[in-house]
């Protein structure tokens, strides 16, 4: 394991220390250790706040910022934060407008979020949740509620953190986050295991020559094992379950292509030549495009595609300003 | 009629701790087969931290057992905070008044955290979870105890269901948690929580065991 | 390996593709196919060239665009571009008021930019260059001629790119660029190797358990083979020759840690926490420090440190905005 | 007297380019040991476009140098695109008007090339580099041609020269190029542009030596 680390077991709490030295006008601490703030958040605005585990770097951290997130609860490497985490998060948000808390589905973060929401009702702090389903690989359409969060939380954070900023009430603020998310569809392929540094060995394994479709962010086994084909050829196995998830033909779209960690984006730029030309074919129209590590597994080597059905209401919010350590837009 | 002082607690529980850091790494391990491989990292660091706030205090089964599921949902988290958290807190208010538990009180105690935990789960037996574990232990508990009043049989009753409620995730396939990806791909292994929850059990067994004295009744 | 590509002798002009697509705001095509331009590059001013071997992302195409550079010429990976690729990159820029070309002290690169700047003349292009040599590790102060040109290039380029925005003449975004990247000691550890697509195989070797300290970014040795220690040893030993290098002591730096490209960006930021203690200890103040992959080697472990002294001509350039893929600020 | 035919020049080129794709791996093994690994890919890329280019076309032995010297400036980029671009530019600059080379001018082509190399880089021989098997071969080929002017006798001196120059690279300690940061653990490995320039000058010999005639002068 090469790591640049202290004690395995602590490096979410060395890494936010780092976080806090680098970025003062992007980070605060809190009363909790395992929560940070936007220090400059309006007071008067919904409070956007998310969470999860670590090693998905930027996310989660990299989100919080001006119309992003207001407060971040940090979990375990791959593991949910505490409900005291959440509840602290709500209290250092702005919340006299209620709570916004954008999150992914995983057991562990519906459990801690359920059980935050009920003591931040003790304090009379509103929190209204939407959970990011957007993985399609992770179930059929049918079975949507079992499907896992993946970079399409990127959108939805986008977006309800524009909302907010511009003054949306709590419940056009939680509309419009469903809305951005429900309009993703994304899937990984992973080339790559990783390791958790407090474990020490490789998180699963793929073999060397082969690749794993539908992958989930912290190494859940996809829809198939494949030999590693070319990028061409991988875009079409990407292309194939997120344009039958929706019906995107004639609409205007964002693409998010998110590296895994170790996949160097030159090979990304490689990918997204190959999907543009698949979507141009579907006659669907790019209205932006991301590229880069957005939402990562460590070291993982692999990518994620991400494709967002816009309209009127999602383009301006996914175009408003911006300013967090992932996305800085003007 | 035999009883457990519940007015030392700290024992047990430190017990418990011994039982969870001694197995962080195969608890890993058995996660590591069919999830993300970190059970046994998030529990023992759990455990531990409860086990370094309770040391040298006197404290009654209730507050220590409550000092435990404050702790796991305070520090580790992820599923196994919230799910063991409320266990353990529906078990430390069961007992809450009480100097001695008899075996219906130690019944009450078991049945009472399985409910506190039913509130935030919705996950049940047969899903390949912790619960697959707790479930038939605390049956086969309160079967023992219908029967006979008899602590030690009781307790006897309770490591055998737990280690058949183990031992049953084998062949399961996973319904819930991160496991529940692989599908049919996750049988022929053991859930992770299930074994920690059969650990748990069976040391709280031994222990409470150990520590029956005849009641004055 | 386990790459997203096509043919692995065409990863350059594939991701050339990717970029194009993904990004026509901050990328044309020029005569050149190894050549991209930023479109939108006001006429008027000096022109920012700068060119490398690919496999740095996002250097070097990720510093196109506003307050940035103007055109970029694309090499092999790990190899310098073309004489013919740089003039066209010099043709592409803005180049009535001359050109600057900013790029590192490479072999390859002194040789194709030496021929390039010779054909422009014929051309009537005045070219100007500042050939960066920020790398402690790759000679002794007395032979700064001889290092290698790092992570201060993206300073380099900042700060050239920030003055001729705003209107200085050619001498004078040269005389800045130049201040800027002899402001800059730097210097990499590296903990794992890297594989160049068209080669198939590790580049070099790092045993596991051991970290090559001053390494280049194309894996060239550094000054040290030494096992792998903690975050905090790591950090005293990239803070040791970079302190010795200038006299930082009482002045404010800026702080760039990139990752080489497979380090998560946790483990960057736990690195920072122990730099910044130790600029702290030694008296230097931090006007801002920026954190992510900037300057990587493929899917290499590792990091480098970049400090950057400060003074009140070089801060409003390095804090002026700027619109790129790898730095936007408003 | 012993000429070379310099009107047909595609054919010997043709017989670079083979030896240069033939040695890819080779050549990017040996730059491996104490470089980044690419020289192979780098010069079978330039050589191979060169090849495709002057396919089928009858062509001057300087036209021929010529598109390979423009071909490797243009394409190969890195070191060796302007290092062997300058070297072959130089050897075709040299023989522009010529229809037959004699001993002597060969060996006015390649002291030319070394010259025009000479002033886009400042390497010198002892820097493990291509020069220190290009100056000691042309060196060798310039004292034979001294003695004798028997052009066989001359040809073989270049390829002994070659080989002694790219010998001599196993112990020095680099000084230019990736490699110097290496220091003195370069020693022991052979240079890669040394190798590659030993195959190009020993292949260029041979294939000039099969081609010689009895000029009639
Ligand atoms: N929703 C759930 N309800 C009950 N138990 C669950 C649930 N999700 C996961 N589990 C249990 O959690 C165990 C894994 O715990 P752990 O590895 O600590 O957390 P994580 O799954 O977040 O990595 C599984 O073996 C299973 O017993
Ligand atoms: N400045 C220089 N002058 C002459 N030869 C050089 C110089 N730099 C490198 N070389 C030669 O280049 C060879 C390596 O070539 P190659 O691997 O193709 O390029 P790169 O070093 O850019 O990867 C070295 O073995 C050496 O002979
Ligand atoms: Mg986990
Ligand atoms: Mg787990
Ligand atoms: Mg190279
Ligand atoms: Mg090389």
């Amino acid at each position: 394991m090469q790591r640049i680390i202290n004690d395995p077991d602590n490096v979410v709490d060395d890494a936010i220390k780092g976080y806090l030295r680098a970025s003062p006008s992007l980070f605060a601490a809190t009363d909790h250790p395992r929560v940070l703030k936007y220090p400059s958040s309006a007071s008067d605005k919904v409070g956007i706040v998310t969470g999860g585990g670590s090693g998905h770097e930027p996310a989660f951290l990299g989100y919080i910022g001006e119309g992003m997130c207001d407060a971040v609860a940090i979990g375990e490497i791959f593991s949910s934060p505490t409900a005291d985490a959440f509840l602290e998060a709500f209290r250092s948000a702005p919340h006299g407008q209620g709570v916004a808390c954008l999150y992914g589905n995983y057991a562990g973060d519906n459990m801690n979020v359920k059980m935050a929401k009920q003591m931040a009702e003790m304090e009379d702090i509103e929190v209204k949740t939407v959970i990011a389903r957007d993985d399609v690989a992770s179930a059929p359409p049918a079975e949507r509620d079992k499907r896992r969060g993946v970079a399409g939380e990127v959108m939805m954070w986008k977006i309800g953190g524009a909302a907010a900023a511009r003054g949306d009430s709590l419940d056009e603020v939680i509309r419009l986050a469903q809305k951005a998310v429900d309009a993703c569809s994304s899937i990984g392929v992973g080339l790559s295991s990783c390791t958790i540094p407090a474990n020490g060995k490789p998180n699963f394994s793929i073999e060397p020559g082969h690749m794993e479709l539908g992958i989930g962010h912290h190494g859940e086994p996809g829809i198939e094992v494949a030999p590693l084909t070319s990028a061409e050829a991988i875009a079409t196995a990407m292309c194939d379950p997120v344009l039958a998830d929706q019906d995107f033909a004639g609409s205007e779209v964002a693409v998010l292509i998110s590296g895994l960690g170790a996949t160097p984006v030159m090979e990304l730029n490689i990918l997204y030549a190959h999907i543009a030309e698949r979507l141009e074919a579907a006659d669907i129209r790019v209205h932006r495009t991301d590229i880069g590590n957005y939402f990562t597994s460590l070291e993982m080597m692999g990518a994620t595609l991400t494709l967002m059905k816009l309209d009127d209401e999602l383009k301006p919010l996914l175009d408003a300003p911006a300013r967090s350590l992932a996305i800085t837009q003007c | 009629m035999q009883v457990l002082d519940a007015t030392q607690g700290r024992d047990i529980l430190e017990e418990l701790v011994e039982v969870i850091v001694d197995n962080r790494q195969y608890l890993s391990d058995v996660d590591g087969a069919i999830g993300d491989g970190d059970h046994g990292i998030n529990m023992a660091k759990g455990f531990r931290l409860c086990g370094e706030s309770i040391a040298g205090q006197s404290l009654s089964l209730s507050k220590a057992l409550g000092t435990l599921a404050t702790t796991l949902m305070g520090s580790i988290g992820g599923s196994m905070g919230p799910l063991y958290g409320s266990l353990f807190m529906g078990m430390a208010k069961s007992v809450k008044d009480k100097n001695v538990l008899d075996a219906k009180d130690f019944g009450e105690m078991l049945a009472d955290g399985q409910q506190s935990l039913e509130q935030i789960s919705d996950a049940k037996v047969g899903d390949k979870c912790l619960l697959d574990t707790l479930v038939p232990a605390i049956e086969s508990y309160r079967q023992a105890i219908e029967v006979s009043d008899d602590f030690p049989n009781a307790l006897q009753a309770l490591r055998n269901g737990a280690q058949q409620g183990r031992d049953s995730t084998l062949d399961l396939e996973a319904k819930i948690g991160r496991a529940a990806r692989l599908g049919e791909r996750s049988c022929g292994h053991l859930d992770a929580g299930a074994v920690s929850c059969c650990l748990l059990l069976t040391r709280l067994a031994d222990s409470t065991e150990r520590r029956l004295e005849k009641a004055a009744a």
